[in-house]
């Protein structure tokens, strides 16, 4: 899986050099991290890649980091709050790639749904439950809470039982 | 309260003849949602000028326990998501624990693993097709897949115990070895009956006048269109773009059992459906293949961190005792700051699984990517422009699992 | 009134079954009307909107055409049940009628009409 | 057959539902023969809705499937309207957003009519204590059985439906509706007239 992954990171550090903070590799595969800004530049490259296209945007996942200092007592806490995982997949090559980015609470990350048809509704899950805008997103509103709920529930201030007692009158 | 609807421009010049757009919904609580989605249809006539969806109505908010849960008990969170083909979710979510923990499953419970995945994939296709069926008018097929369904529950139930929500995965293995006779079991009982059923349903709907005209090209997507919405499993499959993640990346014993994956030519209604009675055939195929193959030794890898010690080592040491309590108390422990995604080949599609370890027996965060939720972002795409009678047809044969799609 | 005892009989006894089950589902059914429950059913949304709006054309334009040959079919029972008696000339006197009919739904074919759009 | 929702706004059952319950059935006398006669119509002719949501929903359909099949027991037909149905199966998660579709749902249904809530979710939200989801159904319906299980068996449904059918063989209060339905419509009328419907309709409300 990574193996064909390798050559496209040399074509990709060329057509976007510097934006790249970092490439290294764990459990999920390669990932490539880029500043928030330039994801869309990253994914573009990617997607038009010549010999292995990523077509597929499989996924967008993000990350709550506020409590990982505290839990897993390390020092070096991530760089910002929220990390995004792209999560893109080539279909004509196996080959599976992440592009992650750093952002700040309140940052506005930029919308994939021009490059991909799949970030529509994912990018609408992210923002439901973490609270991240994405400008540039056709429709952006809640996808799973009523309209009306404020809180992003997946932020992890946010208790499992939820906020409003009247409603859960729990023990 | 009446809204003013924007009237098409083409009928403006003949305002009188054209009727008000009417704002239909098609709600969470009806027989053909199969589950708790909503369609806000605005018609003109019969057919759909737009079409607005609301998901949601089954959110319970699994990721947020995923957080407070340990990584055995996480399974019972992976029962509940696509619930008509339930071991296939729990190889899925202890497959990718394994890639965390880094450890290696003994081929007997791989083995075992797959077998039991192609039971359930089956199963899952049952519900897809006799409902759908039944969505189109054809209410014969529904008892026959119903049968084959019930047949892999008692299946599941003989080697899980469980009917439908079996939780027999652990991190590192299987909760129990499978019991005598299941080879007997499958190769007498089921499997002839699944392949008769498929052919059945062959020559029961391929030909039939009717079904062919309800679901020939009634929501065909092309194959650019469905790469891009993130469309995965036999609907992609029925698209025409060979995507399978058993092939694409053989995991479990799929890189030593052959089989082929069914690939459709338009993409519509009628090919989603075919291709899964052709996947039946092939999980047939390979569940056959399988079985003959099915090595013996121990169900669970021997790695002391995650699996529990033997009874007499237990009463015997101090050790094994502490060890014991440890694993069952507080479940195994990942190593801190590990990332990992893994993905299975779900009844759906591509279901993967985002694990965030921090140190503890809990996940720091727990992702899932469900098949389901992309299948269903692309409906507005199929369904605009035809009449409203393909609506349930076509929402049917994407097979939209509620708790797959709400998470 | 030779044959007529059957027919009133039948008419009798569908009559008091009718009146029986209205009846009795009336007399026996609590009645407990509040504002949310003889509201529309909309899948358990609350409805938007009113149903009393004004219907596509076409709908009137197929509803039309069932009238038609619905009326057709019902001229062909009594010829059915006297087809022995009336021989070669009412057979060929319903053939003409049905070519009529038949002439006519060509007709609504080539205009059209039975398709959607 | 509950004519009102439990006691307190918030649905939970307080002392005073208890003592009413308590005295409905020191009251309870045997049925009469047309009660009888009633009773045994209804309790052969249970039309279910399932308001399924989740896996008890695909358990529900085994069990009116073919193998395990639900109308040797009268409950022929699964309909969706609640117009034509008696029995309301709740099977599945009931979540904060599903809550009002469930309450419109059952207050739609005609009279009489029962309740069973199937799985250990509807029952008490079963093992998802989280922000979105109704810890149980009867915080908003009134159930008159509870059928415990994740997934439970169909056996174990079919059971639930048994032991309805044995109520509502012995209920008494069948005919007595002759009374509440003469009642409704004097309270709400001065003299014949109006139906307690058309006056909703109208206005002037209950």
């Amino acid at each position: 899986m990574n193996q064909q992954a390798k050559p496209v990171i040399e074509r990709l550090k060329s057509a976007l050099g510097d934006k790249i903070q970092d490439v290294y590799e764990d459990a999920r595969g390669l990932v490539v991290r880029v500043g928030l800004e330039s994801v869309p530049a990253a994914l573009e490259a990617l997607r038009s890649d010549a010999s292995s296209p990523f077509d597929m945007l499989t996924d967008i996942t993000a990350v709550d980091w506020s409590r990982w200092a505290e839990e897993t007592g390390t020092k070096e806490s991530p760089p910002a709050r929220f990390s995004l995982y792209y999560n893109l997949y080539s279909i004509s090559s196996a080959a599976r790639l992440f592009v992650e980015a750093f952002l700040k609470d309140g940052q506005e990350a930029p919308s994939a749904t021009h490059l991909y048809a799949s970030a529509d509704w994912a990018e609408r899950i992210v923002f439901d439950m973490f609270g991240i805008r994405f400008s540039g997103h056709p429709d952006l509103r809640r996808i799973y809470m009523p309209e009306d709920f404020e809180y992003s529930p997946l932020r992890k201030e946010f208790p499992r039982r939820g906020v409003d007692p009247q409603d859960f009158p729990q023990e | 309260m009446k809204e003013a609807f924007p009237r098409s421009v083409e009928c403006e010049e003949k305002l009188d003849l054209c009727a008000e757009r009417m704002v239909l919904n098609w709600g969470p609580s009806h027989p053909a949602t199969h589950g708790t989605l909503r369609v806000i249809l605005t018609l003109e006539g019969e057919t759909i000028v737009k079409c607005d969806t609301e998901i949601g109505y089954l959110h319970r908010g699994l990721e947020k326990l995923a957080e407070d849960w340990t990584y055995n008990q996480i399974v019972n969170i992976s029962d509940r998501l696509n619930y008509c083909s339930v071991f296939i979710n729990n190889v899925g979510w202890h497959q990718a624990c394994e890639k965390l923990f880094g450890i290696q499953v003994p081929p007997r419970a791989t083995y075992l693993r797959t077998i039991m995945s192609e039971v359930a994939r089956i199963a899952d296709h049952m519900v897809c097709i006799g409902p759908n069926c039944v969505d189109i008018g054809v209410l014969t097929p529904f008892w026959y897949t119903w049968n084959l369904r019930e047949m892999a529950y008692d299946l599941l139930e003989f080697v899980t115990g469980a009917r439908m929500t079996t939780a027999f995965t652990r991190v590192g293995g299987l909760a129990a070895d499978a019991p005598e006779g299941l080879e007997e079991r499958i190769t007498k009982v089921f499997l002839p009956e699944v392949y008769r059923v498929m052919d059945e349903l062959d020559s029961l709907l391929s030909k039939n006048r009717i079904f062919n005209d309800r679901t020939r090209g009634v929501g065909a997507l092309s194959k650019e269109e469905a790469v891009s919405y993130g469309w995965t499993g036999p609907c992609l499959r029925a698209c025409g773009v060979a995507y399978d993640v058993r092939a694409a990346n053989p995991y479990l014993a799929y890189g030593d059992v052959d089989f082929d994956i069914p690939v459709g030519g338009h993409g519509d209604t009628y090919d989603r459906l075919f291709v899964r009675v052709e996947e039946c055939r092939q999980s047939a195929r390979i569940i056959e293949q399988a079985l003959s193959k099915l090595p013996d030794g121990p169900v669970n890898a021997d790695d002391k961190r995650v699996v529990l010690p033997r009874k007499d080592d237990v009463y015997g040491h101090i050790e094994g005792l502490i060890h014991h309590f440890e694993i069952v108390m507080f479940g195994p422990k990942a190593p801190v700051g590990a990332q990992c995604y893994d993905s299975v080949e779900g009844a759906n599609g591509e279901l993967g699984f985002t694990i965030v370890s921090n140190g503890t027996n809990k996940p720091y965060r727990m992702h899932v990517r469900s098949p389901c939720f992309y299948v269903f972002s692309a409906l507005p795409r199929l369904v605009v422009g035809r009449l409203l009678a393909d609506l349930p047809a076509v929402v049917a044969s994407l097979n939209i699992i509620a708790g797959e799609l709400d998470l | 009134m030779l044959g007529y005892e059957a027919v009133i009989l039948l008419l009798a006894i569908a009559g008091t079954i009718a009146v029986v089950f209205v009846g009795l589902s009336r007399f026996l059914g609590p009645r407990n009307a509040n504002q949310k429950k003889i509201s529309p059913y909309e899948c358990g949304v609350p409805p938007v909107g009113s149903a009393r709006e004004r219907f596509p054309v076409r709908f009137y334009l197929v509803a039309m055409l069932f009238i038609l040959f619905d009326i057709e079919v019902v001229f062909l029972y009594p010829w059915a049940r006297l087809f022995r008696e009336l021989g070669v000339v009412g057979f060929v006197e319903m053939a003409l009628f049905v070519l009529v009919l038949l002439v006519g739904l060509v007709y609504a074919w080539r205009k059209g009409a039975l398709e959607w759009e | 057959m509950r004519d009102k929702p439990p006691g307190d706004p918030s649905g939970r059952v307080t002392l005073a539902d208890l003592n009413e319950a308590a005295e409905m059935v020191r009251e309870l006398k045997k049925p009469g023969a047309a009660a009888k006669f009633v009773n045994w119509s209804r309790k052969h002719s249970l039309w279910p809705i399932p308001f399924g949501t989740a896996c008890c929903a695909i358990e529900f359909m085994g069990m009116v499937g073919s193998s395990l099949d639900l109308s040797r027991f009268g409950a022929e037909f699964v309909r969706f309207s609640p117009r034509q149905c008696d029995l309301m199966i709740v099977a599945g998660t009931i979540t904060n957003k599903m809550a009002p579709v469930l309450r419109t749902i059952y207050e739609q249904m005609a009279e009489p009519k029962w309740v069973i809530s199937m799985g250990a979710c509807a029952c008490t939200g079963g093992m998802f204590n989280t922000y979105s989801v109704l810890q149980g159904c009867d915080r908003i319906i009134p159930v008159d059985y509870y059928v415990p299980g994740c997934a439970p068996r169909p056996e174990a449904v079919m059971y639930a439906i048994l032991k309805l059918q044995e109520r509502i063989g012995n209920e008494t209060g069948v005919l007595g509706s002759k009374e509440r339905h003469r009642e409704a419509w004097i309270r709400g009328v001065k003299g014949r007239g109006r139906t307690p419907k058309d006056r909703l309709l109208r206005g002037g409300g209950e």
